[in-house]
């Protein structure tokens, strides 16, 4: 597998200028209520720019509820291509009167503010630019229905703000036809409300000092969100089941994958699904189908986020011991319970690694982009399947619901692995079949498939002791001969997980190590740290047990920081336990806001690490 | 039970012994054991291919049975309560796999309940046995959700809660096969056993099947004793597989014939009165009654053609998911290519 | 708290002989079947031993199953006071055909064989004392049934055995009556039993080298399993609400503290219960009534072990974020899944420690001694209301089930302590209360019971987004703040929990460092190693998180070692995070086949490792 | 849901707008927010005191809703499903505390349906109000567990499972007081709450509630439309509280009347045919026949006074265990020295 998509990174124009707005160089962020369906103004406006080749992202922060509460999205476009949150706005436009005090006070010096007409508002200093659009008066001349009027309004905001940056008209339109160009009357009225708004920003604005500009940044790339392109992953890796119970924000993967298998795995001649997808119970059935899948043959997965994950606890420690392939994806979000459903964060590590009671390990992969999500969805099936054993992806909200810009995906040039399963014929060759024997000395065990029809072909399953032959023991002798195998497997995962992506800078003394969505806020991070003076070697790790490149790059630095969205400084803590030689060396850098984790609270924490004293940043 | 001659083979050539599993490691006398011998002949005398058979458990002393019987099958112990969620998964991976459960009272009826209502809902199709013995066997004693109200346990305490009836909340739940038998009654068990093996769906059978050490005693309701005095049999219970042509005749108005989903015929012979099994206000309403004046009704209590089996519902292609080749699940590199095209909107 | 039995160890007469049988230093090993009510015989035996005075201990090693299977147990008779377990045995009595081969093969030179007549056996050297018994014959004039010959067998080896080892007849019989006193038809079978033993052996052999001699070293001393200990606790700590669901090796908590209540807590005027058991239906449950009932004020437990911990997960989560009190007893048995429910281990640690998903962190509690069990069933529930947060007491089968001697238990001084609740009359006076608002800087709030009377009481608890005032929030800055605090709580339970008990050694450069039942095999290891030269310090954890004492030890020795019984060095992993300066130093004794740990094994792994290299015994 | 004026005060002097939470953050048109307002009537009506309430609730839109009302009662949000338990903790830690459960149809049915079952079993004293639409609204419109064959989802995919029906299953476990209701039907639903309130032991009210965003659309069979359309009341529910001494005569053979626990009265008005609550088989016959004839048969399906509550069962102590003071339970210093002897048999 390739760097799906890793330190392909643009090389900055000029390091270390991202903080305040130029030409290509701005943050938009609207403000408005969920349920209000700006959704679709929003993407227009990214996809505009992106089409003026622009690097952008998306980030989208909405409420766990389903209407009526604030909601915020926010475009940067950014020619060195740091696609990673920025806090700073350049360009607000406020809509929500709930919010809009905050949300107007929370501006720099430097920014323009579209706010509705009519808004509570703060006293706004001379240095913002302030104008208020009579957003409602606009819009009725364009529709009679109340409730289209609700929608239609935003488009309006799409006029005036692309007026004001001088995005191209025709990639607005060309970005609504691609949305709306199956619904002839919807593109009509949506077309005449960005003209209103055009026209209005026309004759009571003036351009923003940071203008959009055409780039050749974006060419031939693709925008989509990781759960989508986990989705794809999936399907193209040949997953047969799915069982699934709902919960944000994981919903998305499983809903986008059991659309494409609709589309695209019914079999030509019977029109019949080569697939089986589940919505169980609850996740403790989810997980119990897909270990009865797997075991039965199935390339089998299930999606979830924290609660669903804590109730697959039992059955994760089954699988590890009666060495069962799963595909698990924990798309997380923040908070032990519930907590925080619709805000990101990389804090259940810890629980997956050591999932269920006794001596338990898990393999873990990290996908930091949607190049690895696609990849990793098929991936995981072969590292389960070879490893016999669960595998847990995990994501989190950011990369997974949030849109990214990448390289368009590589259709997969060698088959799937399958790992080793004896079949009815080789059971005949082989002559001796026992289901836990390490028979290749790689700690991996062969097995059988219900349905082989042969007479050494069948074993007994359980999560109970046994020994070699799959025969139930209390042993103290087989116990941890079993045991032993299984730590043996785990050292051999270790050289079949993706490597990490490294990258290491000149006599650098300080290594940086971050992973998954992190990794987005790390070039413009160590680009900032090396224009103060601060070279910086970089280790992106891409999965658990950990290859040995990650104990001979903490070896090759004086300070390692290890960059990570929870508060436990958890990846810190399994690398600790992994080297504890060189544990005085891990430091920590921590952001558990629930908010994607942005540059500038990194070099805080940078910056005030090297002051040793674990930091902690917000 | 009673292991035939060797010269007595069944149709693909086996001996009752070949369907035999590992030697039990249960106490002398346990009720679960006479199921598995009662298992043993019904797959002997169906002539079930053991490799073809999955055999799904739970944990429990029952739970344990299934290395007693067909060891030439695939078997998976599951985590306790939860071995219908990984049924379902088994059978969908492989919807040729003959599917059975083996689970206790505790197993499904305690911490299970959720999982094996919402199998039963499911209709996957799978032979689902309750060992049911009113306690937690393998744990010493406790009692579970199907212990009636008033039963004494061995420590003395005494149940006051109501019992849970499986078979009343399956056929609640659209079953289309639910029987109840005794472990001590193979004559009524074993074609109960057989025929639930021509049903498509799920069927479930609650077993009475007493815990000799600690589920037996005077004031117990699950003992040997107390389970043969309240036996109440609705009929009596024949089976004629579809392979076989065997004529049985009652006089007229003696006896039901139920027909199978495979061909095979269930014969009920009259007793006492008439018992019309495809009725299903009146299954529910013989448990109901039952439970007030202290009768268990055994036999087949429910039977219909039901509700499409999971597998069906879904569409599945007639192969195993699991034997797919790669080819039929990898669509080809176009529709990946079409896909990128509609996500690639970028400029220049 | 006193130190609970801890290190009031009895100064070793001559340090280091523990291996070789001499007088009141030896072990019995009784190999018999699962159900065969052999419980009784070896009890008396062990009594027997105690009441003359020597220091005993008594291990039951038995099968997964309710009859039939092999079981073993092991009587060690140590005037030392090492009650730990001892591999090697002095005096065998071989019942069982299924394991008679094995068991007298296992057995060394010196040591004595009471092999019932007509066992397969292998061929023993001359340097074994064998006695081959026809028990069966002996029987048979005693007892007419069957089924009750089967029983009474049994007393039989005990009468053997009382004379080889020179036992006091009377303390034979004082035993008997102990056990018998209220069925005098049996006591006077089973004396009549004992007799024919007795005459048996003095007529066919010739006494043990090793003798059992009176002494004075159990004065005042009880024998008790750490479940009973623990039930106990629970009943003086005034528990009010137990919710459980049966599995080995809790239920016995579970039921003997069933059985105190309902003897010693019905209400004397009114013959009602002042407390509920309920048996839930399943671990979930168990946990979510526990949580329900301490919200409403109840000091409410459960108990459980590893399969039934892990489906407690979810909610462990939900307390931990919501500050619910809670006390969870973990019967630790080994394996992940169901593993091996009759042996033991400590290997739920990991999982303890950060069980739910998200940044979670609990207080746990390790008893080690049966005293322990007894004073933290008291104080678990005074620390879970004091810091409102699940309490975990990480127990084991060896503790929990088997039989150990103690001092006897003190009747607590003072009263419970409930932590922070205020009363209606409370709010009437402070006027104002926020829910989750540090208010003493100790990061501990304060908290209203439902039902209490007075306007300001009620709130809302959840597992979602809250802040001080327990308002839902999703807000990016209260979020970390609550984290924050609850980071700090933890801090708080660092000065709470019980402190460490620590044996220094002038001059030593090794620190061993044990938790739980490990601790028995310590004093013998340690002496050991004394003798050889290497003298070590000694620090027992009684707690996590790590009091200060912990961190001033390790840093006091150049090499720790700690050992434990897991694979995983789940103690070690815990303590390199938390002291990443001092992992260097922090190494690792290993022990997990599912018997108690034994000194032997610890003195291998230690002298192992002091050629550095991490090293695994069995 | 209409505020009265001022001046309109309880038997404890508060207003209707006194029994409010804070403000609904649910879709506007939200059935539950009807339900919200009936319940904010009904316990205005019965004169709660809000301090002696306990709103317990476990995941969902449903579940938010104890939020916006009874803003003087504590209340525990637990997690999906699980909520039964807490529950029944709750209660048995304080008897006198006056239990309310909300739940969803995927927060009882689906992840729930064992904590459901167990609570009904134990006859916890509680009013379980499940917000029955038929989805999981807050991940936006999944079926759940009670959608109804057919229904068709926003997504267009089709139910082909039936549908569990929670207030058969209440009955079949020995529930003591059923009742299915419409939250567009305030007339019918605020009786019904209140008469709940006096049933000692566990009552479930089974309310359709619509879900206005993901299942109020064209072919959705739990829609506003749909609901009305199937709605078929057994009979118009009048309630007279114990402390209220109301008469109401109807034409003899036109009403029956149904003595509570605390001796309040429900009045049921006979419509089309008969009904009497008090018959079990009746009401589970009529639950089924409504399915095969979609018909939708709301009102008090079934009463009795029922087994003993838990905390009967229990023996408990009058005062609630959780105010117990120090000295009832810990037992005096005798106790463990006896304790101690027994255990003390060493020597010297
Ligand atoms: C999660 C979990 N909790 C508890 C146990 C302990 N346990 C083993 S078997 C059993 C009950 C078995 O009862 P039942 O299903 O009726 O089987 P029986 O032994 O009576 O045949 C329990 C509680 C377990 N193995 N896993
Ligand atoms: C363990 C767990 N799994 C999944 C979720 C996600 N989740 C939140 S609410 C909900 C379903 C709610 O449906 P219902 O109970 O019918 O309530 P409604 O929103 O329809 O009123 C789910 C699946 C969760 N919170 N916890
Ligand atoms: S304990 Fe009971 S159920 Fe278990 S094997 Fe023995 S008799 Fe059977
Ligand atoms: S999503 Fe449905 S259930 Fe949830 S609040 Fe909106 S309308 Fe109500
Ligand atoms: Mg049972
Ligand atoms: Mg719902």
């Amino acid at each position: 597998m390739g760097l799906s998509g890793v330190g392909r990174r643009i090389e900055p124009s000029t390091p270390g200028r991202a903080l305040s707005a130029i030409d290509n160089r701005f943050t938009i962020h609207v403000a408005t209520v969920n349920g209000s369906g700006s959704q679709t103004a929003n993407t227009t406006l990214l996809r505009a720019l992106f089409q003026m080749g622009i690097p952008v992202s998306g980030k989208n922060l909405f409420p766990s509820n389903i209407a009526g509460l604030p909601t915020w999205f926010t475009i940067r476009a950014n020619d060195q291509g740091y696609v990673a949150r920025i806090k700073r706005a350049d360009l607000l436009v406020a809509l929500n009167p709930e919010t809009s005090v905050a949300d107007i006070a929370a501006m720099e010096p430097g920014s323009v503010l579209v706010v509705a007409d009519g808004l509570p508002m703060p006293a706004t200093p001379p240095d913002r630019t302030l104008y208020k659009v009579p957003f409602t008066k606009l819009v009725e001349p364009l529709v009679a229905d109340a409730k289209l009027r609700k929608l239609v309004v935003n488009m309006i905001y799409v006029g005036v703000v692309s007026w004001l940056l001088g995005i191209d008209p025709s990639e607005v339109d060309r970005a609504l036809v691609a949305q709306l160009g199956r619904k002839p009357k919807a593109l009509e009225m949506n077309r005449a409300a960005v003209q209103v708004g055009i026209k209005y920003a026309g004759e009571h604005m003036k351009r923003t000092p940071f203008q959009a500009r055409r780039a050749d940044r974006t060419a031939g790339k693709i925008l989509i969100d990781g759960n989508q392109a986990a989705a794809l992953g999936a399907l193209f890796g040949g997953v047969t089941f799915l069982s699934w119970y709902p919960i944000t924000p994981s919903s998305s993967l499983a809903e986008q994958l059991e659309g494409f298998l609709a589309r695209y795995r019914k079999d030509p001649k019977s029109g019949k699904a080569t697939y089986a997808v589940i919505q169980a119970e609850d996740e403790i059935s989810a997980i119990g189908m897909v270990l009865g899948a797997s075991w039965a043959g199935a390339r089998a997965m299930t999606t979830t986020s924290g609660p669903g994950l804590s109730l697959m606890t039992e059955f994760a420690g089954y699988a590890y011991y009666a060495e069962i392939p799963a595909v698990v994806w924990d798309i997380q979000r923040i908070g032990p319970s519930t907590g925080l459903p619709t805000r990101t964060s990389q804090a259940d590590l810890l629980s997956v690694a050591f999932l269920s009671h006794g001596d338990t390990k898990h393999v873990i992969l990290f996908p930091a982009t949607v190049q690895d999500c696609y990849e990793y969805g098929m991936r995981a099936f072969d590292l389960a399947e070879r490893l016999q054993t669960p595998v847990f992806v995990l994501s989190d909200l950011d990369i997974g619901m949030n849109t990214w810009m990448s390289q368009p995906f590589r259709y997969p040039e060698n088959p799937w692995d399958r790992g080793k399963v004896l079949s009815a014929s080789d059971l005949e060759r082989v002559k001796k079949f026992e289901r836990y024997r390490d028979v290749d000395g790689d700690a991996i065990p062969y097995r059988t498939l219900p349905g082989t029809n042969h007479p050494l072909a069948a074993y007994f399953t359980r999560g109970s002791g046994h020994d070699e032959a799959a025969r139930y023991t209390e042993s103290s002798e087989a116990y941890p001969r079993v045991m032993d195998r299984l730590a043996r497997k785990f050292e051999t995962a270790k050289t079949l997980v993706p490597a990490p992506f490294i990258e290491k800078a000149q006599g650098a003394e300080v290594g940086l190590i971050a992973f998954g969505s992190t990794h987005h806020a790390m070039d413009e991070t160590r680009d900032r740290l090396r224009t103060e003076g601060t070279p910086t070697s970089y280790l992106l790790l891409r999965a658990y047990p950990f290859p040995e490149e990650v104990e001979r790059f903490v070896r090759g630095h004086k300070r390692v920081y290890v960059v990570e969205q929870n508060r436990d400084a958890q990846m810190a803590a399994l690398l600790r336990m992994e080297y504890p030689e060189l544990a005085p060396r891990i430091r920590s850098v921590l952001h558990y806001d629930g908010l994607p984790i942005d540059a500038e609270s990194i070099l805080k924490g940078v910056r005030a690490a090297e002051r040793p004293s674990e930091v902690t940043t917000r | 039970m009673s292991t035939p001659p060797q010269s007595n083979v069944n149709r693909i050539g086996l001996t009752a012994a070949d369907y035999k599993g590992s030697k039990s490691t249960l106490c002398p006398g346990c009720g679960h054991d006479a199921i598995t011998g009662s298992i043993i002949q019904a797959a002997y005398e169906l002539g079930l291919e053991q490799h073809k058979v999955a055999k799904m458990s739970g944990i429990g002393c029952s739970s344990k049975t299934p290395a007693y019987f067909l060891g030439r099958s695939h078997s998976f112990n599951a985590v306790h309560g939860r071995m219908p969620s990984v049924a379902t998964g088994a059978h969908l991976a492989n919807r040729e796999l003959i599917m059975m459960g083996v689970s206790g009272d505790g197993d499904s009826a305690s911490i299970g309940l959720g999982q094996f209502c919402h199998l039963v809902r499911r209709n996957v199709p799978i032979v689902y046995i309750i060992e049911n013995n009113g306690v937690y066997g393998l744990t010493k004693g406790q009692f579970s959700a199907t212990a009636d109200v008033g039963t004494r346990a061995k420590s003395g305490q005494v149940n006051e809660m109501m019992p849970i009836d499986l078979c009343e909340m399956a056929i609640q739940l659209g079953c289309g096969f639910v029987a109840r038998s005794f472990s001590g009654d193979p004559k009524q068990l074993r074609p109960l056993l057989k025929a639930a093996f021509s049903h498509r769906g799920t069927s479930v059978l609650d077993v009475i099947s007493p815990c000799v050490t600690f589920n037996n005693h005077e004031g117990s309701t699950k003992s040997y004793t107390s389970a043969k005095e309240h036996d109440a049999p609705l009929h009596e219970v024949t089976f004629i597989p579809h392979f076989e042509s065997i004529e049985i005749d009652y006089a007229p108005g003696e006896s039901r014939e139920v027909t199978l989903h495979d061909g095979s015929k269930i014969v009920l012979r009259k007793l006492e009165e008439d018992y019309d099994p495809t009725d299903r206000m009146r299954a529910i309403d013989t448990i109901e009654r039952g439970r007030v004046d202290n009768r268990l009704a055994t036999g087949l209590l429910y039977q219909s053609k039901g509700n499409a089996s999971i597998d069906e519902d879904l569409g599945l292609v007639d192969e195993p998911l699991a034997s797919l080749p790669l080819e039929r699940v990898r669509p080809p590199r176009e529709v990946l290519d079409k896909i990128m095209a509609s996500l690639m909107t970028g400029g220049a």
